[in-house]
C-alpha cells in the first residue's frame, strides 16, 4: 500500500505543477485585465495598481513570484535583489497571495471561509445522493421490469435531465412560498441547507440509482448469489451481504471524482440560495480575472480530485481484493 | 493485510467520508447563526474593499456611508449638505477659499478625537499615485492638487507644500480651490473624501507589510467615524454593523444593528424580500416590474444616470454622421421604455439626465413627441422617414445595401432585451441586418476600450448633480470616451466652462458643448435611468432622490407605513 | 447452442436491440426530433424571433391557430364602405391579386380582416422577400398605388365584370421573421408557404414577455441544443476513444503519461478555456465566418473538448482489460499488426461502453450549454437554445406572477430528449454488450 | 429401503414470445439415504434443472409447471419459501460446477463457511470458526491457510473442496453434486469423487451425482438414470446398466466412451447429429432422429418409461426394448 501511495504522491506533484503552470499562462492569455471597470481608471492609477500586484513584471518573473519560494519583489529575498524583509512567498511558502477583486481578503482567507460551507453543503448533498440513490437503485433492480422500475428510472432520468436552476426555482416555489416550511435563501442552520443540498445532490442521486441498478442486476445473475440462496440464507442477507457488496464497486468508483464536484459546490445552487460557498469563486474569479483566487480554487479542486481518486482506488482494493494496487494506479 | 483488519478499515473509511462532513455542516451552520439584525439590506455582489479612498462602485459607496462620515452629510431627501464632522463652514466671497470648523465631539470609533490633521492625511493619501484611487481627480479642483497627484516620490514633499490645504488648528480646515467649483461642497459628502484613521493604517502597514490592505479593515482592527462600526464580516455573505457609540450624533441613529448582504442573484434578493428576511433591495428582475410597480413599497425615481449606445466613429459606415443620426432617429424610444423597461424610464434624446438645477438641457433634433399615442406614432414615422432619407443621402439603397452592424453588450437580461428591440427597430425601419455580440464583463470592457466594436451598450452615472460629470467623459483626453470621437471645439467649451466663474454662464457653455455632442452623435441617447428600490413600508428616513443615495444615519422604524 | 444458424454479431445485436421496445421507441423519437430540428422552418410554427412588445407573457392556449405568420410582405387596402355583394368582392380580389402578381411575380394570398360578412380591410400577403421590403428601399408601395389608380375612378376600383369597390391603399409593410438564412432554410420556408400559406399554430406553449412564441423557440432551440450534443459527442468519441484506446493498448510508460495528462486536464479550470476560446473567436469572427466556422461550431468543439476526458478514461480501462484477453494475444501471435488488432478486435468491443457513455455525455453537454447560457456565455441571441430558454424561465419562477409555462417548454423538450437518450443507452448496452445482458 | 427423496413427474418450462418451451417433461427419480444416484445426460438434457427444481432455485423466466418432490413425506414444491429455506443447507445441499463462480469473490472462505452456521444454528462467528476449520480438514485442506484466503487465491481443486465442505457443513441428508469435477483436471477429478464417496460413507449422505460423463460416473454411482431432452430414457442399477444397456441412446453413449478394457476402437463411434433444440423438440421419442432403430411409431408416440420384469428396477423408454431383450435371449 505504501508504495502505491508514494507513487501516487509523486505523480500528484507533477500533475499539480502542470496544472499551476498551464492555468497561470491560460489566465493571462484571456482578454481583459483584473482592474478594468466601467469607469475606466486614469492610466496613472491603473499603472500603480498593476505595479502593486507586480502585473507589470515579465511573465516568467510573475510566474516565479507566484510559485515561490523566493520573493522577487523589492522587499524580497536578498538573493534576487530584495532587502530581505520578506524573503519567502508564493505557493511553496503556502502563500496563495491576495485576491484582486476582494482586496480585503487573501485567497487563503476566502478559501478558509468558503470551503467549509461548500464542504458542508456537499456532504449533505452526498447524503441525499446516497439516501435517495441507493434505495431507488436497489428497488428498481429487485423489482426489475415492473411499473415501479420504470417509474424510478423515469425519475432518475428527470433528475439528470432538468437543469438544477429549474429544479431550484420549482422547489422554492413549492416549499418556500407554497408551504412556507423553508427559508428562500441564505445560510445559518440546517433548514437553510435542506433545499440547496437536495438540488445539488439530485443529479448525483440519479446517477447512483442508475449505477446501483445496473450493478445489482448483473450481480443477481451471478452463480455465487445462487449459492448463497442454496445455503438457505435469508433473502435480505443475500441482498445486502452478497449482492450489494459486489454491486457497489461501480458506484464507489463513480462517487470518487463526483464527490470532488459536489464538495466544490455548484455555482448555480450557491447563487440562487445565496450560500457563500467556493463554487461561486470558481466562476467569478474567472470572470473577474482575479488570477490568484482563480489559481487558489483550481488548486483546491486539483488536490480534492486527486485525493478522492486515490481514496477511491484504495477503497476499490478494499472492496474487491482481486484488484491489485499497481494495476489500479 | 488480514481480512478482519481490512473489514474494519472499510467501515471506518465509509464513516470517515460522510459523518464528519455532515457534522461539520451542522456545527458550521450553528456557529454562523447570528441573531437577525434590526435592518437587513442587499447590496448586490461582494464589495471590493472597505477603504473609502480606493473604491468606485455604488455598492462600495453605500458601505462607506455607513462606516465613515465626511465633512458634510447629504440630506436624505433634498441631498443638500448637512453638517457632518464639520459643524459649520464659510465660503470666501471669491468662492475659492472654504473654511470648515470641525465639531469638538467628533471622535473615532476607538474614542480618539477626530482632527483636521486626519483630513489632511486622508486627502493627501487620496491624491498620492501609490494609493491608486480611482476618484483622486475629484480633488484636482484644489489648488496644486493635480500637480501633487502626478508627482514622483522625490518631488512629493515640495509639491505637497504647494497644495491649497491647511489645518491652522485641530478644529479648522482651510481649502483653497484652483478655480471656483460649485459642486465642491457636494463632494465633501462623497466617500473618496472621507477621513481614514492614520495610526491604525500605518500600524497595519508596519506589522503586515505584505497584506496590510486586508489587515487594517479587518473587524476589530478597523477604526471608523461613521454612524455604524464593523463587527463581523464573511466574504460573499454579509457585513454585520452595529451602532457606533462614539459617533457624535449617535442619539439620532435609530437602528442598533445593520446587516449588509452580498446577494448576487436578483431573483434571490426578491424572494428574501418577499419572505420578510430582507428589508430593502435595489434591483428587481426586469420581467416582474409590471407586477411590482403596483406595490406601495416599490419606489422608482429618476436617477442621475443615462443609458446610451456608444458608436465607434472610426469604423465605416459609422464614420458618417448622417448614418449615426439615422440610427438615432429610427429607435422607437417610447415603446422601448413602456414595453421593455416598464419602470417609467423617460425616453431621452440627450446625454445628461433631466432635472439638473438651472441647466438648459439641449436635445438631439427630432420630431416633437406630442402628448398622446397617435402623436407618438406620427413623430416616429416622421423620424424614420428622415432616417431613411439620410441613409439614401449617404448613398445606401437597393444598389448599395447597408452592411450588417453588430451591437456589443455585456451579460445582463436588460441589456439583451434592449439590444434585441433596437436590432428589431433598425431592421424594420431601415432594413439593416443587426447581429448581437454578448461578451462577459471583462471582455466587453476590453473590446470597448480598444474600439473593437460597431455599437456598444453603455451608461454613465453622475458623481454629483452637475452636467460636468457627464460631459467631461467625452473630451478627447478622457479615458472614458471610448468612441474614437474627438472635437477640439467640444474640448474648448468644456475647459472654458471649468474656468468660468459665473454659474449661469458656466451652465450655458456646458449646454452648448452638449448640443455639439448631440449634433455629432458619437453616442445614441436612449433613456434616463430610474432607480428601482423595494423598501419596507415602515422604514422612515429613506427617500427616493436623484443620486439614489440614502445615508443610513437617518433610517428608523415607524409605526405605520409611510 | 441454438441450431438456427449463428447470425453475425451485428445482426444479433440488432435483433436484441429491436426486441427491447423502449430502446426502439427512443431511437425513433430522437430521429424524429432530429428531423424536426432540421426541418423547423417547414413546420407551420410562428417566427422564433419576431417581437410583439405586449410587455406581458401570455399563458398557453391550445387553439388551432390562424393566418398570423409574421414572415410576409403585406399590401393593405382599406374598404371605405362594405362591398355590395360577396361575388363583387371576390372578383375585385382576383383583380387586385392579378395586379400584385404583375408587380411582384408572385401570387399573393388574400386575407380579409374585420367582420366576416363585411370585411373592413383586405390584405394581399406575399412571402417575405428582401427586395420587396420598403425598409430596404423597395418602392412597391408607389408602384402599386399608380397601378391601382390606373384601374380606379372617382368612386373606387373598376371591378372587371362590372361594379366598383370604394377602397384605398393603406400602405405596404414587411416583416422578416427569421433574419439571414441558409439556402436550405429559405427553400423550406418557400415550401412551407406553398403548403400552409400564412397559417400558424396557436400559442401551444404560450409566449414570453416579448411576445415570442415559445413552441417555435423550443423547436428552433433544438437545432442548437441537438447540434451541440452531436458535435460534442463526435469530438468526445473521436478524440476520447482514440486517446483511450492508444493509452490502454500500449500501456506501460506511455499509458501512465497519457493518463497523467488526463488528470491534469481534468483539473484545469475549464471555464477559462471556454472564455478564452469564445473571446478568441469573437476576435476573429469575420475571418472565421468566411471559412464558414461560425461562433456556434467553435462553441460545439469547446463543449466537445470538455467531454472526451471521461470517455478516454473509460475506454482505456476497457482496452486494458481486453489486451489480456486470449483472442487478442492469439491475434498478435498470428502476426496481426497493432493497427489490425486495434481495428478488428479491440474497437468492436468498445461499442457497448462507448454507446453507454455517449448517452451519458450527451445530457451532460446539453446541461453544460444551459449552464453557460445561465452565465451569459452561451448561445448568442437572436439564436435560441434550450439552455437560454431555461435560464430565462428561472426569473419567471417567483411568488408574484408564476409564468410557469416558461419552464414547461425547455423542461419538456430537454426532459424528453434526455430520457430518450438514457433509454437508448440502456438498450444499446444490452444489445452491444451481450456479456452484460447474458442472463438478464 | 424407503426413498429419502422421491421426485415425481417434475416439469419445468420457459415462457418465450414463441410460446411455452418444455425443458423438463415429467422426470421422476428417487434416492435412498446413503445411496448415490447418477443423473447422466448431454448438456441441455435438464439434469441440472432437476436439482434446482427440487431445491426451489429455478431462476425466472423459467417456471415449474408440475411435479411433486417428497422429502421425508413433505412435498418440497408446495412448501412455503420460509420452510424450504430452513431445509436448504441443513438438509438439502448442492455443489455447483464452476468452483470460481460459485464462491463469493469478495468474502473470505471463513466468512462463507461460518455464515451457514450463524444462520442455521445461531452461532457467533467466533464459535463457528472451529467447526469451519474441522470441515476444511475433513476435505483435506489446512484451515490456517485457507480460512483467511479469498476464492481467487485458491486453485480450482481447492475451491471445489471448499464448496463441498460448505455443502456438507451441517451434515445434510441429501447432496446434489452438479458436475462437481467437470472444471477440474483428470487426476483432481478422481480425488474429488473419492472424497465425496468417503464423506458419503462416513455421514450416510444421499448423493445425486449429475454428470455428462457416463463412464466416470459408473464407479461411483449405485444407480444411474439417463436423461435426454428433458425425459428419462433409461434407469437401472449401475452394474446392470453397464453390462446390459438396452436403450439405444445409452448404448450409443457407452460405445463412444474410451475404456481401458478391451481393444481400442478407432475411430470411436459417435452418436450422429446434435441434441435437439428445446425450442424445436422432435415429436414422439426425442431421440428418434439420431436413433438407428427408429420406427414410424417412435416418430409419432412418446415411449413410456416401463420396468422390465426382472430386475424390476431397470426401466427404459423405448418401443424397441422388448425386441432387443428377445435377441439377447433374456
Amino acid at each position: 500500500m505504501t508504495l502505491f501511495l508514494l507513487r501516487r504522491a509523486g505523480w500528484f506533484l507533477v500533475t499539480l505543477w502542470l496544472v499551476v503552470s498551464v492555468s497561470f499562462v491560460l489566465m493571462r492569455a484571456v482578454r481583459g485585465g483584473p482592474f478594468s471597470s466601467e469607469r475606466a481608471l486614469h492610466p496613472a492609477v491603473e499603472q500603480s495598481l498593476r505595479a502593486r500586484y507586480h502585473l507589470d513584471w515579465p511573465l516568467w518573473k510573475q510566474y516565479l513570484q507566484y510559485v515561490g519560494p523566493l520573493d522577487w519583489s523589492a522587499e524580497g529575498h536578498a538573493l534576487v535583489g530584495g532587502d530581505g524583509t520578506r524573503p519567502f512567498g508564493g505557493l511553496l511558502a503556502l502563500d496563495l497571495g491576495p485576491s484582486f477583486k476582494y482586496r480585503d481578503f487573501t485567497v487563503g482567507e476566502i478559501l478558509a471561509q468558503s470551503l467549509p460551507v461548500s464542504a458542508a453543503l456537499g456532504a449533505l448533498a452526498l447524503v441525499w445522493a446516497l439516501a435517495l440513490g441507493l434505495p431507488c437503485g436497489i428497488l428498481a433492480a429487485v423489482r426489475r421490469g415492473t411499473r415501479l422500475d420504470l417509474a424510478l428510472r423515469l425519475g432518475a432520468t428527470l433528475g439528470i435531465a432538468l437543469p438544477n436552476f429549474v429544479v431550484a426555482g420549482l422547489l422554492v416555489l413549492v416549499f418556500v412560498f407554497g408551504l412556507g416550511w423553508l427559508p428562500p435563501a441564505g445560510w445559518g442552520d440546517l433548514q437553510h441547507f435542506l433545499l440547496p443540498s437536495f438540488v445539488l445532490g439530485l443529479p448525483f442521486a440519479a446517477y447512483v440509482a442508475r449505477l446501483t441498478r445496473a450493478g445489482l442486476l448483473e450481480v443477481l445473475n451471478q452463480d455465487y448469489v445462487r449459492t448463497a440462496r442454496a445455503k438457505g440464507l435469508p433473502p435480505r442477507l443475500v441482498l445486502v451481504r452478497h449482492a450489494l457488496r459486489a454491486a457497489l464497486l461501480p458506484v464507489v468508483t463513480y462517487l470518487g471524482p463526483a464527490t470532488a464536484g459536489i464538495l466544490t459546490g455548484s455555482l448555480v445552487v450557491e447563487k440562487i440560495f445565496a450560500i457563500p460557498g467556493v463554487g461561486t469563486h470558481f466562476v467569478n474569479s474567472a470572470l473577474n480575472r482575479d488570477y490568484p483566487l482563480a489559481m487558489g480554487v483550481t488548486l483546491v479542486y486539483t488536490v480534492l480530485v486527486y485525493a478522492l481518486n486515490t481514496l477511491v482506488d484504495a477503497a476499490a482494493t478494499l472492496l474487491d481484493p482481486r484488484i491489485r494496487l499497481e494495476e489500479a494506479g | 493485510m488480514t481480512a478482519a483488519w481490512r473489514a474494519r478499515l472499510r467501515n471506518v473509511l465509509a464513516l470517515a467520508l460522510l459523518v464528519p462532513l455532515a457534522a461539520l455542516a451542522l456545527a458550521l451552520a450553528r456557529r454562523a447563526r447570528l441573531p437577525r439584525a434590526e435592518f437587513v439590506y442587499s447590496n448586490g455582489s461582494e464589495v471590493t474593499t472597505l477603504d473609502p479612498a480606493t473604491v468606485s462602485g455604488q455598492a462600495e459607496g453605500r458601505v462607506a456611508m455607513a462606516l465613515f462620515e465626511g465633512l458634510t452629510v447629504k440630506h436624505p431627501q433634498t441631498l443638500a449638505p448637512l453638517p457632518g464632522v464639520a459643524e459649520r463652514w464659510e465660503v470666501a466671497p471669491d468662492g475659492l477659499t472654504t473654511t470648515f470648523h470641525l465639531r469638538a465631539d467628533a471622535r473615532w470609533s476607538n474614542g480618539e478625537r477626530l482632527t483636521a490633521e486626519d483630513f489632511l492625511f486622508s486627502w493627501r493619501r487620496l491624491l498620492e499615485p501609490e494609493t491608486a484611487a480611482p476618484f483622486a481627480y475629484q480633488l484636482w479642483c484644489v489648488r496644486g492638487a493635480e500637480a501633487f497627484g502626478r508627482s514622483t516620490p522625490e518631488e512629493r514633499e515640495a509639491r505637497w507644500r504647494a497644495v491649497g490645504l491647511a489645518a491652522p488648528d485641530a478644529r479648522t480646515l482651510v481649502v483653497e480651490l484652483a478655480r471656483p467649483t460649485a459642486y465642491f461642497l457636494a463632494l465633501t459628502s462623497f466617500h473618496p473624501l472621507f477621513p481614514v484613521h492614520r495610526r491604525s493604517l500605518e500600524e497595519a502597514q508596519r506589522r503586515f507589510p505584505g497584506r496590510w490592505q486586508s489587515e487594517w479593515v479587518r473587524p476589530g482592527h478597523l477604526v471608523s467615524n461613521g454612524p455604524f462600526k464593523l463587527v463581523e464580516r464573511r466574504v460573499n455573505d454579509r457585513l454585520r454593523l452595529v451602532r457606533n457609540p462614539e459617533y457624535w450624533d449617535v442619539a439620532s441613529v435609530a437602528l442598533r444593528s445593520l446587516d449588509i448582504l452580498a446577494l448576487e442573484h436578483i431573483g434571490t434578493g426578491l424572494n428574501l424580500y418577499l419572505a420578510g428576511e430582507v428589508d430593502w433591495i435595489d434591483r428587481v428582475p426586469a420581467a416582474l416590474v409590471p407586477q411590482l410597480r403596483r406595490r406601495a413599497d416599490f419606489q422608482a425615481a429618476p436617477y442621475l444616470a443615462s443609458y446610451f449606445y456608444r458608436v465607434n466613429v472610426t469604423r465605416p459606415p459609422l464614420d458618417d454622421v448622417r448614418v449615426r443620426r439615422a440610427l438615432a432617429l429610427a429607435v422607437d424610444r417610447p415603446t422601448l421604455c413602456a414595453a421593455i423597461l416598464q419602470k417609467g424610464e423617460p425616453p431621452s434624446w440627450s446625454l445628461t439626465p433631466p432635472g439638473l438645477a438651472g441647466y438648459p438641457r439641449p436635445e438631439m433634433r427630432h420630431a416633437p413627441q406630442g402628448a398622446d399615442e397617435a402623436a407618438h406614432a406620427a413623430a416616429l414615422a416622421a423620424d424614420r422617414a428622415e432616417a431613411r432619407a439620410l441613409l439614401a443621402a449617404a448613398g445606401y439603397g437597393p444598389a448599395r445595401p447597408f452592411p450588417p452592424l453588430e451591437i456589443l453588450f455585456n451579460t445582463s437580461e436588460t441589456h439583451r432585451d434592449v439590444a434585441e428591440v433596437l436590432a428589431a427597430d433598425w431592421s424594420a425601419a431601415l432594413g439593416i441586418e443587426v447581429k448581437l455580440l454578448n461578451q462577459e464583463w471583462k471582455s466587453f470592457l476590453d473590446s470597448q476600450t480598444n474600439l473593437r466594436y460597431d455599437l456598444s451598450r453603455s451608461s454613465w452615472i453622475g458623481d454629483y448633480p452637475d452636467p460636468n460629470t457627464f460631459l467631461e467623459a467625452f473630451t478627447s483626453r478622457s479615458e472614458n470616451n471610448r468612441t474614437g470621437w474627438s472635437s477640439t471645439r467640444y474640448d474648448a467649451l468644456v475647459a472654458a466652462a471649468a474656468r468660468e466663474v459665473d454659474a449661469e454662464r458656466r451652465l450655458a457653455l456646458l449646454a452648448e458643448a452638449e448640443a455639439l455632442l448631440l449634433e455629432e452623435l458619437p453616442i445614441l441617447p436612449l433613456f434616463g435611468y430610474v432607480s428601482q428600490n423595494l423598501v419596507h413600508p415602515r422604514l422612515g428616513g429613506f427617500h427616493p432622490n436623484v443620486l439614489d443615495e440614502h445615508p443610513p444615519k437617518f433610517w428608523h422604524w415607524q409605526e405605520r407605513a409611510r | 447452442m441454438s441450431a438456427r444458424g449463428s447470425a453475425s454479431p451485428a445482426r444479433q445485436a440488432w435483433r436484441r436491440f429491436r426486441s427491447s421496445r423502449g430502446a426502439l421507441a427512443s431511437l425513433l423519437f430522437l430521429a424524429a426530433s432530429g428531423l424536426a430540428a432540421l426541418l423547423a422552418p417547414l413546420l407551420p410554427l410562428a417566427s422564433p424571433r419576431v417581437l410583439a412588445l405586449a410587455g406581458e407573457a401570455r399563458a398557453p392556449r391550445l387553439e388551432l391557430g390562424g393566418p398570423h405568420w409574421a414572415h410576409r410582405v403585406s399590401i393593405r387596402l382599406r374598404l371605405n364602405e362594405p362591398p355590395r355583394s360577396g361575388e363583387l368582392l371576390a372578383r375585385a380580389e382576383r383583380a387586385l391579386a392579378a395586379s400584385a402578381r404583375e408587380l411582384t411575380a408572385a401570387t399573393p394570398r388574400i386575407l380579409r380582416h374585420g367582420p366576416r360578412a363585411a370585411p373592413s380591410e383586405l390584405e394581399l400577403a406575399l412571402l417575405y422577400r428582401p427586395e420587396l421590403d420598403p425598409a430596404r428601399g423597395a418602392d412597391l408601395e408607389a408602384r402599386f398605388a399608380t397601378l391601382l389608380a390606373s384601374q380606379s375612378g372617382p368612386d373606387g376600383l373598376h371591378v372587371p365584370g362590372g361594379g366598383t369597390l370604394a377602397l384605398a391603399l393603406a400602405g405596404v409593410t414587411a416583416q422578416d421573421g427569421y433574419g439571414p438564412l441558409g439556402a436550405l432554410d429559405r427553400a423550406l420556408i418557400a415550401l412551407r408557404h406553398r403548403l400552409f400559406g400564412f397559417f400558424q399554430l396557436g400559442p401551444w406553449l404560450g409566449t414570453d414577455a416579448k411576445g415570442r412564441d415559445l413552441f417555435a423557440r423550443c423547436v428552433f432551440g433544438s437545432r442548437v441544443s441537438l447540434s451541440v450534443a452531436l458535435a460534442a459527442a463526435l469530438v468526445s468519441v473521436v478524440v476520447g476513444v482514440g486517446y483511450g484506446a492508444l493509452a490502454g493498448y500500449f500501456g506501460g510508460r506511455l499509458d501512465a503519461v497519457m493518463m497523467r495528462l488526463v488528470d491534469v486536464l481534468y483539473s484545469i479550470p475549464f471555464l477559462f478555456v471556454v472564455i478564452f476560446v469564445i473571446t478568441l473567436l469573437g476576435e476573429y469572427r469575420t475571418e472565421l465566418a468566411r471559412l464558414g466556422i461560425g461562433r456556434m461550431t467553435a462553441f460545439f468543439v469547446v463543449l466537445g473538448l470538455s467531454t472526451w476526458l471521461t470517455m478516454a478514461r473509460v475506454v482505456r480501462a476497457q482496452v486494458l482489460a481486453l489486451r489480456q484477453a486470449e483472442f487478442v494475444r492469439a491475434a498478435r501471435v498470428l502476426g496481426a499488426s497493432h493497427g489490425f488488432v486495434l481495428r478488428v478486435h479491440v474497437l468492436p468491443h468498445l461499442l457497448g461502453i462507448v454507446a453507454v457513455y455517449l448517452t451519458l455525455t450527451l445530457p451532460a453537454v446539453m446541461l453544460y450549454e444551459s449552464f453557460l447560457s445561465f452565465l451569459g456565455l452561451g448561445v448568442e441571441p437572436p439564436q435560441v437554445s434550450w439552455g437560454i430558454l431555461a435560464s430565462d424561465a428561472l426569473d419567471a419562477l417567483n411568488p408574484l406572477s408564476v409564468a410557469w409555462w416558461l419552464v414547461l417548454g425547455p423542461a419538456l423538450f430537454l426532459g424528453a430528449t434526455l430520457l430518450a437518450l438514457n433509454v437508448l443507452g440502456d438498450g444499446l448496452r444490452d444489445a452491444l454488450d451481450p456479456r452484460l445482458g447474458r442472463n438478464g | 429401503m424407503t426413498a429419502l427423496l422421491e421426485a415425481l413427474d417434475l416439469a419445468v418450462e420457459l415462457d418465450t414470445r414463441e410460446g411455452r418451451v418444455p425443458l423438463l417433461d415429467g422426470v421422476s427419480f428417487e434416492v435412498a439415504a446413503g445411496e448415490t444416484l447418477a443423473l447422466v445426460g448431454e448438456s441441455g438434457s435438464g439434469k441440472t434443472l432437476t436439482a434446482l427444481t427440487v431445491l426451489g432455485l429455478v431462476p425466472p423466466p423459467l417456471r415449474v409447471r408440475a411435479g411433486r418432490a417428497f422429502f421425508r413425506e413433505r412435498n418440497l414444491l408446495r412448501l412455503p419459501e420460509r420452510e424450504l429455506r430452513r431445509l436448504r443447507g441443513r438438509e438439502l445441499a448442492i455443489v455447483f460446477q464452476d468452483p470460481l463462480g460459485a464462491l463469493h469473490p469478495l468474502l473470505t472462505v471463513e466468512r462463507q463457511l461460518t455464515e451457514v452456521l450463524e444462520v442455521h444454528e445461531r452461532l457467533t462467528r467466533r464459535a463457528a470458526r472451529p467447526r469451519a476449520a474441522a470441515a476444511l480438514e475433513e476435505v483435506g485442506l489446512e484451515p490456517e491457510r485457507v480460512l483467511a484466503a479469498y476464492p481467487h487465491e485458491l486453485s480450482g481443486g481447492m475451491r471445489q473442496r471448499v464448496a463441498i465442505a460448505m455443502a456438507l457443513l451441517l451434515r445434510p441428508a441429501l447432496l446434489f453434486a452438479d458436475e462437481p469435477t467437470t472444471a477440474l483436471d483428470a487426476h483432481l477429478e478422481v480425488q474429488v469423487l473419492e472424497l465425496l464417496r468417503a464423506l458419503q460413507r462416513r455421514h450416510g449422505t444421499a448423493v445425486v451425482l449429475i454428470s455428462h460423463d457416463l463412464a466416470r460416473v459408473a464407479e461411483f454411482a449405485d444407480r444411474v438414470q439417463v436423461l435426454y431432452a428433458g425425459r428419462t430414457q433409461e434407469s437401472a442399477a449401475a452394474r446392470v446398466l453397464f453390462e446390459r444397456p438396452l436403450h439405444p441412446y445409452t448404448r450409443g453413449l457407452l460405445a463412444s466412451t474410451p475404456t481401458l478394457a478391451g481393444e481400442p476402437r478407432f475411430p470411436l463411434p459417435a452418436i450422429p447429429g446434435q441434441p435437439p433444440d428445446p425450442l424445436a423438440r422432435p415429436p414422439g421419442c426425442a431421440f428418434h432422429p439420431r436413433c438407428p432403430l427408429a420406427s414410424a411409431r417412435c416418430r409419432a408416440e412418446v415411449p413410456p418409461l416401463e420396468s422390465l420384469r426382472a430386475p424390476s428396477d431397470h426401466r427404459t423408454a423405448c418401443f424397441e426394448t422388448p425386441r432387443l431383450l428377445l435377441e439377447r435371449g433374456a
